[in-house]
């Protein structure tokens, strides 16, 4: 059985390594596949698993590419010909100080990081949403072509514009929706029906993806069934 | 003052970040720069919390012998073997360590590609089943809005795919499904999202200048 | 590949230089066999100037020339423009970069800013360099403000002054309008259900941390839901996935039944934290659905995949559904499958309506305003584009 | 309605069906035609407009869970960047990815003769999210000091020509959620003015449609279907080509299934009505 044979040893020249780690892949990939059935033990197992394997993982990469060269090389052991970055000390404490979270009595001090951290991204945000999602937006809009393309574009790049607008209508709550406003803000709901719908559609497809990919590796990988 | 210097940092960190924004001085870029890598540094601490925060919850779990505890016992055993395999400092033996490194060929990354890959791909793949029996179930053509909802929805899932373009074969371009797809996304779904965008980039922005200023406080916790 | 065209080029005009073809050797007037051993021609028109852009730092020279006469002309060609870059008019100064032939700008980004700097370009055949084009002194002008962010800062402050207008104006104590959101109402309406049936409440704050703003949105709702539960007598029942959104919940819930007038009928126990994992958790309340047969299924926060599951599953127990979140990935399903569902902003909205705290009627009555403001925008920009006047509108490119 | 009750169909069959769908185009391929639809085309001539011999970026912000989808198109980006002789520099916000691309960079580095740190680099993860991508913005070697292996960037010859974004000729952003794509458009596209382009999720595709019409994105791979349309494109089917069959019959199968589900659902309500029940009648059932 040649078949057989290559379920246990691979394709020739395969490491025994890789064999092992398919069959790993293959029998935890069909414990999660048990919940379908329903919730037991099995797939309990596996779930604590992911939740390890995957927390170490994150702790280990950490370490290796942001702590180490970041903070542990700049400090301790700086690169031939340059200079201590002393300064690195001040984001060290604060590193520290946000771990002390763990100990009540000195937990308020992890309020200092989180207010650096948090300030820090409350600026980053605000700029950057102010940039490329509202004013970049307007521009798009503002700036989108009605004389070229042909009848049949121009007609969809004005409904665009129009969909913008009314979908901005929609999400406005100073007024009733009566009359005008409501006009409009019933246009906007139908923009966002079919903007939702297309959402929906593209949702389905991404989940039925995710499955080809684990039964490409079911069938092929582990099984050496498909061609 | 516990509060008080909190929100003074914040408050600066956050004004600086502005400031770094729109001032192009060769000497506020420096400054923010160093500021930004800082950034990463203490980012990093609040994700090694998260993990902090897992480790006790289990240790907690299997102290006490609650129900399920076996389970916690599991993901932390396996957590610290992955730990040893990635972190052990004393391994550098060769030009390939498999203990202490993270590269391709370690124990650490065998244990990624072929526990933690498989679990999360597979975690994910559970929705496909679940929509397709929630599509028989749950969806429904309600009210109006639902409708066109799903009427859209199963124009874009026909025209996305192959099978799409060979049902309405023959037919004038701008009556096929792949082109009505496209349109459906070119146009409505644009106009929409980018409705939503602004509002929601409205939203953040109150946000940030709420956290600035100190006005939004809830972030660092409870107690006075 | 980069490095090996220029080596490649110098043989082969090595190997002409050495065995002439035939054909041109013939044809060939005896100065260019001359010049073979002469440099190169100079560039001419060096310009040394600021980048031209407001928005650098300060640390960028543009430089430009017309291509040296032997470029890409003939056997004796030009295989790298070298510039070099000095503080004083007659040094040599350091090389600061080696260019392709064909290369008439530059810019040299190493500068300190507001230092004068001079600027020599040779043009290089591979032997021997032609004289250099000297020009200086240029200075990188310090820049204090990015002028193409200029958009984004005045629309910045314009939102900035509105929120904090209508923060103060709403702590003062001002009547703000926010119409009522219609899915507030089916919320009462599906509790009234509850009531009618005898069946309990069913109310899922989502699964995002604590910190997640639609989280604390969802427990003001929550606060409000309880409310009207206690007053019916209905029991309520809040299954968590995060244990300190359970302790808020627990918190928000007792409050609500006090203030209700009922604090007896709260029931700690129907207040749950059932797991962290997603689909843990998302089996866990289907489990509650199918047992307890709420009438009555609230979804509002902060959810993912498990959207779906609890739709489909309250859907299946014929319970009235309304859900709300703002991630909008999850909204279709919920459309799909419950009877009323807030959309994104509503969610927030809801939360600034029932709670009335100046800081949300304020971030929400700036935003309303600020909206008013884009559409006037769009409106004004479309419209002068269409006048041919574009200027406006190109006004807002940041980049 | 008396007898068989469409409803009361188990939802394991509805479960198996999909196993068996999916299962049978893969064992036994129909290869249904495709067309490419334009922000794939726009995102493949980006690249062919990009160079020989510029640096492009990968950045790769994805994990397992999104690999069927993602990893075909980090796979076809590489393969079209190797060909038009582009160095590749690639960055992670996810902790995840590194390893990731790490798997489809080494056999394509093989197959085009690469070498790592002249041709190639991969710097591995940095946490901090859209903060790190300002730290790029100012200094890339700063922000990623060493590479995935621990290596100095100042010993890898390929990051001596890298300072920040002013020495990148195009970003491809490969993207399942957050930090990603909108936070790469957000901070440094419009910020360092860098030629951005994305692959993400289905999930993820539709709320980017207004970047790409406004040009912050010069071209979209949305999904496995853009992943396959790009695979298509670089002359080069691969996974993706090869899961559309089974997408195109489970869609099919799913919209069966919404109609099949609404023409009971409009039944019942009919036969209610009929019965001159009113919804109440439906909600105690």
């Amino acid at each position: 059985m040649n078949w057989l044979q290559e379920l246990f040893t691979g394709a020739p020249g395969t490491p025994p390594s890789a064999v092992w780690g398919t069959w790993v892949a293959g029998l935890l990939t069909l414990a999660i596949y048990s919940f379908l059935y329903k919730d037991n033990p099995v797939y309990r197992f596996a779930e604590s698993l992911f939740v390890g394997v995957g927390a170490a993982y994150w702790l280990a990469i950490l370490y290796h590419n942001t702590l180490v060269p970041k903070l542990f090389v700049p400090l301790f052991f700086p690169p031939e010909g340059q200079p201590v970055l002393w300064y690195r000390v001040f984001p060290g404490v604060l590193a520290a100080f946000m771990l002390l979270r763990f100990f009540p009595k000195l937990s308020w001090l992890s309020r200092w990081s989180l207010g650096f951290v948090v300030g820090m991204y409350a600026a980053v945000n605000t700029t950057g949403f102010a940039q490329g999602d509202l004013v970049a937006q307007i521009h798009a809009t503002v700036t989108t072509p009605l004389t070229s393309g042909g009848g049949l574009v121009i007609a969809l790049n004005a409904a665009a514009i129009v969909g913008v607008i009314a979908t901005l209508i929609y999400f406005f709550f100073s007024k009733e929706h009566r009359g005008p406003v409501g006009a409009a803000a019933r246009l906007g709901i139908w923009f966002l029906m079919v903007a939702f719908g297309a959402s929906f559609g593209y949702t389905v497809m991404g989940r039925v993806s995710l499955l080809i990919g684990r039964m490409t590796f079911l069938l092929r990988d582990w099984l050496h069934l498909m061609q | 003052m516990r509060r008080e210097i909190p929100l003074a940092i914040t408050f600066l960190a956050g004004m600086f970040m502005l400031v770094d924004f729109f001032v192009p001085h060769h000497r506020v870029s420096a400054a923010g720069e160093e500021l930004k890598q800082w950034g990463t540094i203490v980012i990093a601490a609040s994700i090694l919390l998260g993990i902090g925060n897992l480790i006790r919850v289990h240790s907690k779990k299997i102290a006490r012998r609650q129900s399920g505890w076996g389970f916690s016992l599991v993901c932390l055993s396996v957590m610290a073997v992955m730990l040893w395999f990635g972190m052990w400092p004393g391994a550098k033996l060769g030009p390939n360590p498999l203990v202490g490194s993270i590269a391709q060929g370690s124990y650490f990354n065998w244990m990624y590609l072929n526990m933690d890959v498989p679990l999360q791909g597979t975690m994910f793949s559970l929705l496909a089943f679940f929509i397709a029996s929630a599509a028989y179930r749950a969806f429904r053509l309600r009210s109006p809005e639902a409708s066109l909802l799903l009427i859209s929805a199963i124009v874009v899932m026909l025209g996305r795919v192959p099978l799409g373009q060979l049902l309405t074969k023959g037919l004038p371009e701008k009556a096929t499904l792949p082109w009505l797809t496209e349109a459906i996304m070119t146009y409505p779904n644009m106009a929409a999202f980018r409705g939503i965008l602004m509002g929601a980039a409205l939203g953040v922005m109150a946000m940030g200048l709420r956290i600035i200023l100190g006005i939004e406080r809830s972030y660092l916790g409870g107690e006075k | 590949m980069r490095a090996l065209l220029p080596a490649l080029s110098l043989s082969v005009s090595v190997l002409l230089a050495l065995f002439p073809p035939a054909g041109r050797a013939a044809d060939a007037p005896l100065s260019e066999v001359v010049r073979e051993t002469a440099a190169p021609a100079a560039v001419t028109g060096l310009q040394a100037r600021d980048y031209l852009d407001n928005n650098d730092r300060g640390d960028k020279i543009e430089l430009s020339w017309c291509l040296s006469a032997d470029d890409g002309a003939g056997a004796l060609s030009v295989l790298e423009y070298r510039v070099w870059r000095s503080q004083a008019p007659d040094e040599q100064g350091e090389l600061v970069a080696t260019l392709e032939p064909g290369t008439a700008a530059h810019v040299d980004t190493g500068v300190t800013p507001g230092v004068a700097y001079y600027y020599r370009v040779e043009a290089f055949d591979g032997a021997l360099s032609s004289p250099a084009a000297t020009a200086g002194p240029a200075v990188g002008r310090i820049n204090l403000f990015q002028t193409s962010r200029l958009p984004v800062l005045v629309l910045s402050l314009a939102f900035f002054a509105m929120v904090i207008w209508f923060t103060r104006l709403a702590a003062r104590g001002t009547n703000l309008f926010v119409r009522r959101i219609p899915g507030l109402n089916a919320v009462e309406e599906a509790v009234g259900r509850a009531t009618e049936m005898g069946r309990p409440v069913l109310y899922v704050p989502g699964i995002g941390e604590i910190d997640d703003i639609q989280t604390i949105a969802s427990l003001t709702i929550l606060s409000h839901v309880a409310k009207i539960a206690a007053e019916y007598e209905t029991p309520l029942i809040v299954p968590t996935a995060r244990s300190v959104v359970m302790s808020a919940a627990e918190e928000v819930v007792k409050e609500a039944y006090a203030e209700a007038g009922h604090p007896d009928n709260y029931n700690p126990d129907n207040i749950r934290y059932l797991s962290d994992a997603q689909f843990a958790f998302a089996g866990a309340v289907s489990g509650i659905m199918m047992r307890e047969r709420p009438a009555a299924n609230l979804y509002l926060g902060a959810f993912w995949a498990e959207s779906l599951l609890f739709a489909e599953t309250g859907f299946e127990t014929k319970a009235i559904q309304v859900a709300g979140t703002a991630n909008v990935s999850q909204l279709p399903f919920f459309v799909t499958a419950c009877d009323y569902t807030l959309l994104g902003e509503e969610l927030y909205a809801a939360s600034a309506y029932l709670s009335r705290e100046p800081k949300l009627l304020g971030g929400l009555k700036g935003s309303d305003w600020m909206k008013v403001i884009t559409i006037c925008i769009i409106v004004a920009g479309v419209v002068l584009t269409a006048l041919g006047v574009p200027q406006f509108g190109r006004w807002f490119f940041t980049q | 309605m008396a007898g068989f009750d469409l409803r009361q169909i188990d939802r394991r069959v509805i479960f198996t069906l999909i196993f068996v769908v999916v299962a049978w185009p893969l064992l036994r391929p129909m290869r249904l035609p495709m067309d490419v639809t334009p922000p794939v085309q726009r995102l493949y001539e980006a690249v062919e407009a990009v160079p020989p011999g510029s640096i492009v970026m990968l950045a790769g912000d994805y994990s397992p869970d999104t690999m069927p989808e993602l990893q075909p198109m980090v796979i076809s980006f590489v393969r079209h960047a190797f060909r038009r002789d582009l160095k590749i520099v690639t960055t992670s916000l996810w902790a995840n990815s590194p390893p990731l691309i790490e798997d489809a960079l080494a056999p394509l580095a093989a197959e085009f003769g690469k070498t790592y740190g002249v041709d190639f680099v991969n710097l591995g993860y940095m946490a901090g999210g859209t903060v790190t991508l300002l730290g790029m913005g100012a200094s890339i070697p700063n922000t990623f000091p060493q590479d995935y292996y621990g290596t100095p960037v100042a010993g890898l010859p390929l990051m001596r020509e890298v300072t920040n974004f002013d020495d990148i000729a195009l970003v491809m952003n490969v993207s399942s959620g957050t930090p990603g794509t909108r936070e790469w458009v957000q901070q440094v596209q419009g910020r360092y003015r860098v030629r951005l382009a994305s692959g993400t999720t289905a999930v993820a595709a539709p709320p980017f449609y207004p970047y790409v019409q406004s040009g912050q994105l010069v071209g979209l791979l949305g999904g496995l279907k853009g992943a396959a349309e790009y695979e298509m494109l670089v002359d080069a089917p691969g996974d993706a080509v090869r899961g559309m069959d089974a997408q195109s019959i489970v869609h099919a199968l799913i919209v069966f299934f919404i109609l099949l589900g609404n023409v009971a659902y409009f039944a019942e309500r009919r036969a209610q009505r009929a019965r001159g029940g009113a919804a109440q009648r439906e909600v105690t059932a």
